[in-house]
């Protein structure tokens, strides 16, 4: 894979997946509830990985999409972990310098008065650093 | 003194490229005993051979070292060659210059250095063989086979055409296996009962087949040629030489709420029961489980109604022993239990159903008697959903499926879908798949048939869940190819669950000493060249228990297992490997160190008489070995304290020997 | 009995009740929930990331409170409990993670994953048993019919959390049998609600809820039980349905006559 | 000074069945390992007496492999569980008796693993030659 | 003791259950007590002695003994039954042709360490409440019992009889905790010099005299391997410096899982070598890969190395340190 870089060899190693296991079965997308909300679809994260196409998913809106509930991992005949990937380039980008997604001046608009911490902690972490 | 003779090949340049042929023959020659040393293009060849001959002829040869390829290649040919002349074949050894030096060394000096040194160790080892005489056993003319499905009536039916007695032992009541289950069967749509019932019976009648149903195998001793097999006949509680299988007793059988296993479990028998009409031998068997004569001493219907006085609730288990020249296992499959994938749905909603489920739903003698109806409310479904891969192509450390692809889940599917479209033709059908595999004559046609002529939709996507939604099932599936995820109303789900070894093929592969692999399926001697025996001699593979199979191709494996098996028993003498251990009864204590370790209990003791020290006479225990039943494994020889033990063709002095040459 | 226990923030605060049934009900079946000293906000989510060390540490500190106090570590919040038992799962099986975090904490005695993580729903099932709360029982909730809501957390991923089947759970329906009510098997159980995205995505997170509410509205529930603060507020707030969503704590109490 | 590479003389039994063949799979695909291994054909791993081990370093082997089918593979079904028993005490022996436990090896290698054949007997080389020549057995017995 | 053995024997010879008597007689010197067969009354009177010095294990004599006429009355102390159950499992002995009296022992004496302590002229040995009295050409002399002790009995491992058909004094007990394994630990727990420096200072004394081996009950074999000159093995004379090691670790090897741990070869060596060491490896090593295995206790047991489990530990694993 020519596009093979630095980027892809970081979410390689920091979701710690073998996309190469893949057998592109299509089951993680199948069973993803934010199927509709993703441009990019979970097989889709894994392959384009695979081929080092990491700068098309970084800008794509879906690395936010996904709501971590693990089903794509539990899922997967070949143990590839789809949602590990989504996370690693998701982190990929919020690392860099003013790339929070949600920042905490956001926070006060959305608040309602059920609304639990865990809510905004989970938030924070996943869409900022 | 040995006169040796040394014949460097060069084969082609597969040797010669590397190893200095020539220097390796001059050192060799100028080796102790050695009378003659040569290099030739190809040893192997008949021209090759002939020098050899013509060198035996006119050195006088007593010993030969062919430098060459792997002894694994070429031993038997130049044994062979040797013993034309008259020289013992044991009388020969082969230095490996090609596979253990020349391809995998690039230096010419150091790959002409360690040939000569194979060489020399070669030679070292000639000077101490001695000639050895293979021994023989005879062969009991009967074969085993154990499971009595497709594979195995074909295998039992060519073994006694060719006029030697077989044995089907199988767990069941009946023989007929997965595919007495069957509806139809791909590529050609024939009907499975039509095609295997009269093969049923063709076993059950043949004299040459005697068929042990209910019957399982319990131990199994000795060799090729000479297997000794306990065999336990599970009590039926009806005497099957009396029941003429009429079936009025399972029609007045009081306790009516047996799951029928035939079935699957979708509809129930009686506890007196006879699995289906076509049943070998057609006999009754009571299930101790559920009848209430067995269970609590009252009733007695059947015993009342039984005309034939076959009915006995006092019949025991009964082990029997028979002998065999070869056994033969075809154990077969099962459908992995598809539970564990309830993403599916499989096990909280009812009208989801494994493959071989849909069979008895679609079979005239299955519980709907053939008209396709969900078993939730026994509506005709109009909207189906086959998956595929239920649980085969997992990662290797996946817990709930299998590695492997089960092969014949594609055909079958098309079959289905396009059974239903037939059938059904308001029905629409939808396939989820990975990938279409349909290697085979006629198979690839026959799915584009599917998708062509019966507008069966295909759909390269997974499903990802399937949900109760009021009667129907909520399919949520991706479709790769459109990059949507589709969500379909459906009234039936069909699982195309992986295939996995019968559960009792290891406890049986543990008693025949053949190896399995970690997917459980019996490991052949050679995966290309030795597909149907097993490594362990006198045992053979048929049908699944071997890999995942269709029928098809089960029926030629079959076939050429029953040829093999034939092999064996038309000999009247199996000729044995003369490589077996001695015991020299002058060295032994008796003191059964060796007996422990062997695995074939080819080892056994009595007192001899020997001479003692001014004219007495002394009994000591010694230790002998049966050449026949020896495998030459050498066990022993290394549990033998006093060195009485020794392997022939692999002695102490001779491997010290090589030892020696190696590290001079 | 007596377990170590993480309430973690959310049962301090708008998650209260799931807390103070669950401990009363302890209390009338006989186990002591001793609350770690000092402990911290576990986060909320798991870090999938091999290289997040840093928000992994406040979960390892529970974990090594516990081990120090000799004690199984009970939670109650799903949240809390995933990130927990994944987090000792990595302290167990990856070297390289279990290295640097005790590298980082700097512990006397290194931590490796030793302590035994329980849900509260696990005490109940294996500790203290479901016969032995049926038993108990004192207002059974006969010709209730309940649908547990189980989420994604207390199930997936299925190999780290040991929970139950996490395609077909069985411990909240038998939970809901214990205390004499009908449990309801509807297909979304353990389907996402979004509740991860109800603050930063209001549309998903109502799309999400709306398809569970409406599955076990349609398989015939009275109620909705969850054990985590998050799909109730999402399911409750977002799932456009009338069904009460309720914590299985509340109906636990209840039954026991507790509340 | 020259720089001469030492090269360690090495003894490798190899079972018939699985890896004789393993060594041939190696050579078949042109698995390169050091021209020092050299193979000695035994119909089972547990054909290998202590002696032939023993013997080996008495004239001047550097280090000894074993190699054998995987436990549970034994085309013999129980051979290879003997060589385990056997040479797991005779190894102890060894390095109790302050014998370089790198000199001696056992590996299970089947007739489809040419690689690990191959892969095998490199790091066993290397192992080997990093240990230098073989004297300890010999020493034992000094006489001064 | 000697007494009610004499009066015992005797009887035995007397009412015909037996024809012969094996036990011990002075040798060459007068602490220097061999086995003996003795075939009459009068024999029995005139040399059977039995005191401290009678370390020498008799089961390895009855091989020989149990094959002649009639039965034999043999005395076996608690580690000698060990050896002689290892030799009925192995079937070198006679049951039948064999009437074991076993007799109580509580450690016997080494002269060595009496020598080392600078008596000489010794002439016999009693034990009286706990320490024994030498006697010697100068006089009596009083020794604490532990003081004089061999070594192996100092780490006895049972005092319990595995095998007799009567007893003469008291039956005790396996010793669990005999200690017998602290050397072995203590050559485990040095680095890989430290123990090569050991076993180069012990081994390199061997002169190959072959008494280890002579008196060794495991060391049976009709011939030894090292005397065959058909295994490949035999020497006349050493080849090389090499030989003695390969002597000694294949003898270990041998009677591996068959040694009773009796101490026997250490006794007699006549250059001090601790070979029992050599056996304990392999007895400590079986115990812990294996599971706890005592050659002799129990002549229908499965020994180590004619048995196997699917999950024994590899070979590769692990060494000493």
């Amino acid at each position: 894979m020519s596009h093979s870089n630095n980027a892809t060899e970081q979410v390689l190693r920091s979701s710690g997946v073998d996309v190469r296991k893949c057998m592109r079965c299509g089951k993680c997308t199948a069973t993803c509830p934010a199927f509709d909300e993703m441009e990019y679809h979970p097989h889709q994260f894994v392959y384009m990985v695979e081929k080092g196409e990491i700068e098309k998913l970084a800008a794509s809106p879906s690395i936010y999409k996904c709501l971590s509930c693990f089903a794509c991992v539990d899922r997967c005949p070949r143990g590839v972990e789809p949602a590990k990937v989504v996370e690693a380039v998701r982190l990929a980008v919020i690392r860099q310098q003013g790339q929070n997604h949600m920042k905490s001046d956001d926070i006060p608009a959305l608040l309602d008065e059920d609304m639990p911490q865990q809510l905004l902690v989970s938030a924070m972490r996943k869409y900022s650093k | 003194m040995q006169r040796i003779g040394v014949f460097i090949c060069h084969c082609g340049t597969n040797i010669a490229g590397t190893v200095d042929v020539k220097a390796v023959a001059e050192a060799l020659g100028h080796e102790a005993g050695v009378v003659f040393s040569t290099e030739y293009q190809y040893m192997c060849s008949e021209s090759g051979q002939q020098l050899m001959r013509k060198a035996i002829r006119e050195h006088k040869l007593t010993g030969v070292v062919v430098c060459s390829c792997s002894p694994r290649m070429h031993e038997a040919t130049f044994r062979k060659a040797a013993s034309l002349e008259g020289i013992n074949p044991y009388m020969v050894e082969i230095a490996n210059i090609r596979e253990h030096v020349s391809w995998i060394h690039k230096d010419m000096k150091e790959a002409t250095e360690k040939a000569i040194i194979l060489g020399r160790a070669a030679i070292a080892k000639v000077h101490l063989n001695q000639p050895l005489q293979a021994g023989e056993s005879p062969v009991t003319k009967r074969a085993l086979v154990i499971g009595g499905g497709i594979a195995g009536i074909q295998t039992a039916l060519d073994i006694a055409e060719a006029g030697f007695e077989v044995d089907i032992v199988e767990k069941s009541p009946t023989i007929g296996g997965k595919m007495a289950q069957l509806d139809k069967t791909f590529p050609t749509l024939d009907c499975a009962a039509c095609i295997l019932t009269p093969k049923m019976v063709d076993a059950g009648q043949n004299e040459k087949i005697k068929i042990f149903a209910y019957s399982e195998v319990e131990a199994v001793k000795g060799y090729v040629g000479n297997f000794n097999v306990s065999i336990r006949r599970k009590a039926r509680y009806v005497d099957e030489t009396k029941c003429t299988g009429c079936g009025l007793c399972t029609e007045k059988c009081p306790q009516k709420k047996v799951p029928n296993e035939f079935n699957m479990g979708m509809n129930n028998r009686h506890a007196i029961y006879i699995p289906f009409a076509q049943a070998v031998p057609k006999v009754a068997t009571i299930d101790a489980d559920y009848c209430m004569m067995l269970k609590t001493g009252k009733c007695g219907i059947c015993s009342k109604v039984c005309g034939a006085g076959a009915i006995d609730y006092k019949q025991q288990d009964e082990v029997i022993e028979r002998q065999y020249g070869a056994i033969v296992a075809a154990t077969g499959f099962n459908p992995i239990d598809a539970k564990a994938y309830n993403e599916y749905g499989y096990a909280t909603c009812p009208d989801v159903v494994t493959s071989l489920e849909l069979e008895r739903l679609m079979n005239a003698a299955g519980p709907t008697n053939g008209t396709l109806l969900r078993p939730s409310d026994n509506e005709h479904p109009h909207t189906v959903v086959f998956v595929q891969c239920v649980g085969s192509r997992c990662t290797e450390t996946d817990e709930r499926g299998k590695p492997y692809c089960s092969k014949i889940c594609c055909m079958y599917t098309a079959k289905h879908a396009m059974l239903i479209r037939e059938k059904y033709p308001d029905t629409d059908v939808y396939v989820f798949y990975i990938d279409v595999r349909t290697p085979g004559k006629n198979f690839d046609e026959f799915y584009r048939r599917a998708v062509e002529q019966y507008g069966v939709h295909y759909i390269k996507g997974m499903v990802g869940k399937v949900t109760q939604n009021g009667k129907q099932l909520r399919v949520q599936a991706s479709d790769l190819l459109a990059g949507e995820q589709l969500h379909i109303d459906a009234d039936l789900v069909v699982l195309a669950t992986a295939i996995e070894p019968d559960k009792t093929a290891r406890s049986i592969a543990t008693m025949l000493t053949a190896s399995m692999d970690t997917n459980d399926f019996f490991t052949e001697a050679h995966p290309k060249l030795r597909p149907v025996e097993s490594p362990t001699a006198g045992i053979f593979l048929s049908g699944v228990c071997q890999g995942p199979k269709d029928i098809p191709e089960t029926v030629s494996q079959a076939s050429a297992c029953a040829a093999k098996v034939i092999g064996v028993l038309a000999k009247d003498k199996l000729t044995c490997n003369p490589c077996v251990a001695q015991s020299d009864e002058m060295l032994c204590n008796g003191c059964s160190s060796c007996e422990k370790v062997c695995p074939y209990g080819a080892i056994s003791y009595s007192d001899k008489e020997f001479r003692g020290p001014n004219r007495t006479t002394l009994i000591r225990r010694v230790a002998s070995v049966n050449p026949a039943v020896c495998q030459g494994c050498g066990a022993c020889t290394v549990a033998c304290p006093s060195g009485a033990m020794d392997l022939k063709g692999f002695s102490n002095k001779q491997i010290m020997a090589e030892v020696d040459a190696i590290c001079q | 009995m007596k377990f170590s226990y993480y309430p973690g923030c959310t049962l301090k605060t708008k998650g209260k009740d799931l807390d103070r049934y669950g401990r009363l009900s302890a209390e009338a079946l006989g186990f002591t929930l001793e609350e770690l000293p000092d402990w911290q906000c576990c986060g909320a989510v798991y870090p999938m990331a091999k290289d997040e060390i840093a928000t992994k540490l406040s979960a390892v500190r529970a974990l090594v409170s516990a081990r120090d106090a000799g004690e199984e570590l009970v939670t109650l919040c799903s949240a809390c409990h995933n990130v927990i038992k994944q987090t000792n799962h990595d302290m167990a099986t990856d070297a390289d993670i279990a290295l640097r975090v005790n590298n980082y904490l700097g512990l006397e005695t290194p931590y490796n994953g030793e302590t035994t993580v329980l849900h509260y729903l696990e005490v109940l099932r294996d500790r203290v048993g479901f016969d032995k709360i049926k038993a108990a029982v004192k207002n059974p909730l006969t010709g209730r019919k309940i649908a547990a809501y189980y989420g994604c957390l207390l199930l997936r991923p299925g190999k780290v959390m040991q929970f139950d089947d996490p395609e077909n759970p069985t411990i909240l329906e038998n939970f809901i049998r214990a205390i004499g009510a009908e449990p309801v098997i509807w297909g979304m159980r353990n389907e996402c609600c979004g509740g991860y995205v109800a603050a930063e995505n209001k549309a998903q997170a109502e799309k999400r809820s709306s398809i569970v509410m409406e599955d076990a509205k349609k398989n015939g529930a009275d109620t909705v039980i969850t054990a985590c603060p998050l799909c109730l507020y999402n399911l409750a707030k977002n799932g456009g349905s009338d069904l009460p969503v309720v914590y299985f704590t509340e109906l636990l109490a209840e039954a026991l006559g507790v509340k | 000074m020259p720089v001469t590479e030492y090269k360690p003389k090495i003894v490798a039994f190899c079972c018939n069945w699985c890896s004789y063949a393993g060594a041939d799979g190696a050579g078949s695909a042109r698995l390169s390992y050091p021209a020092e291994v050299k193979v000695i054909r035994v119909p089972c791993s547990c054909r290998v007496n202590p002696m032939f081990i023993l013997r080996a370093f008495q004239r001047g082997a550097d280090g000894v492999i074993i190699a054998g089918c995987h436990p549970g593979d034994c085309h013999y079904t129980s051979g290879n569980y003997f060589t385990r028993r056997r040479m797991t005490l005779l190894f102890s022996m060894l390095d109790y008796l302050g014998i370089e436990r790198e000199r001696t090896r056992v590996e299970w290698i089947s007739a489809a693993e040419g690689a690990k054949f191959s892969k095998t007997m490199n790091e066993f080389c290397a192992t080997v030659a990093a240990l230098g020549e073989n004297k300890r057995l010999e020493d034992l017995r000094c006489k001064k | 003791m000697q007494e009610m053995m004499e009066k015992r024997a005797l009887e035995l010879l007397a009412d015909g259950t037996v024809n012969r008597v094996l036990g011990w007689s002075v040798g060459e010197f007068p602490y220097d007590m061999t086995p003996a067969v003795f075939r009459s009354a009068e024999d029995l009177k005139d040399r059977f002695v039995y005191n401290d010095f009678c370390g020498a294990n008799l089961s390895k004599y009855l091989i020989k003994e149990s094959k002649g006429e009639g039965k034999i009355l043999v005395f076996l102390k608690p580690c000698d039954t060990y050896s002689f159950n290892q030799l009925i499992a192995e079937h070198r002995i006679k049951r039948e042709n064999v009437y074991v009296i076993g007799i109580e022992c509580y450690g016997k004496a080494d002269v060595e360490k009496l020598k080392a302590m600078g008596l000489s002229g010794i002439t016999g040995i009693q034990m009286k409440n706990g320490e024994y009295v030498v006697e010697t050409v100068y006089g009596n002399k009083t020794v604490k019992a532990s003081d004089a002790t061999a070594e192996r009995c100092l780490s006895c491992k049972s005092k319990k009889h595995v095998v007799f058909d009567e007893l003469i004094g008291e039956d005790g007990d396996v010793v669990e905790d005999c200690n017998r394994f602290d050397m072995v630990e203590k050559l485990e727990a040095m680095t890989p010099d430290e123990r090569f420096a050991f076993w180069r200072g012990e081994l390199s004394r061997c002169i190959r005299c072959n008494a280890c081996r002579n008196v060794c009950p495991a060391c049976s074999c009709e011939q030894c391997v090292f005397d065959n000159p058909n295994s490949g093995v035999a020497q006349k004379a050493a080849v090389n410096s090499f030989e003695e090691n390969m002597f000694h670790i294949i003898r270990a090897f041998h009677v591996a899982g068959r040694c009773t741990d009796c101490g026997e070869c250490s006794r007699v060596c006549p250059q001090h070598i601790p070979l029992h060491l050599l056996n304990r490896k392999f007895i400590k090593d079986m115990n812990e890969f294996y599971g706890e295995y005592q050659a002799g206790a129990d002549p229908d047991a499965r020994p180590p190395l004619g048995t196997y489990t699917k999950g024994d530990r590899e070979p590769n694993e692990g060494g000493n340190k």
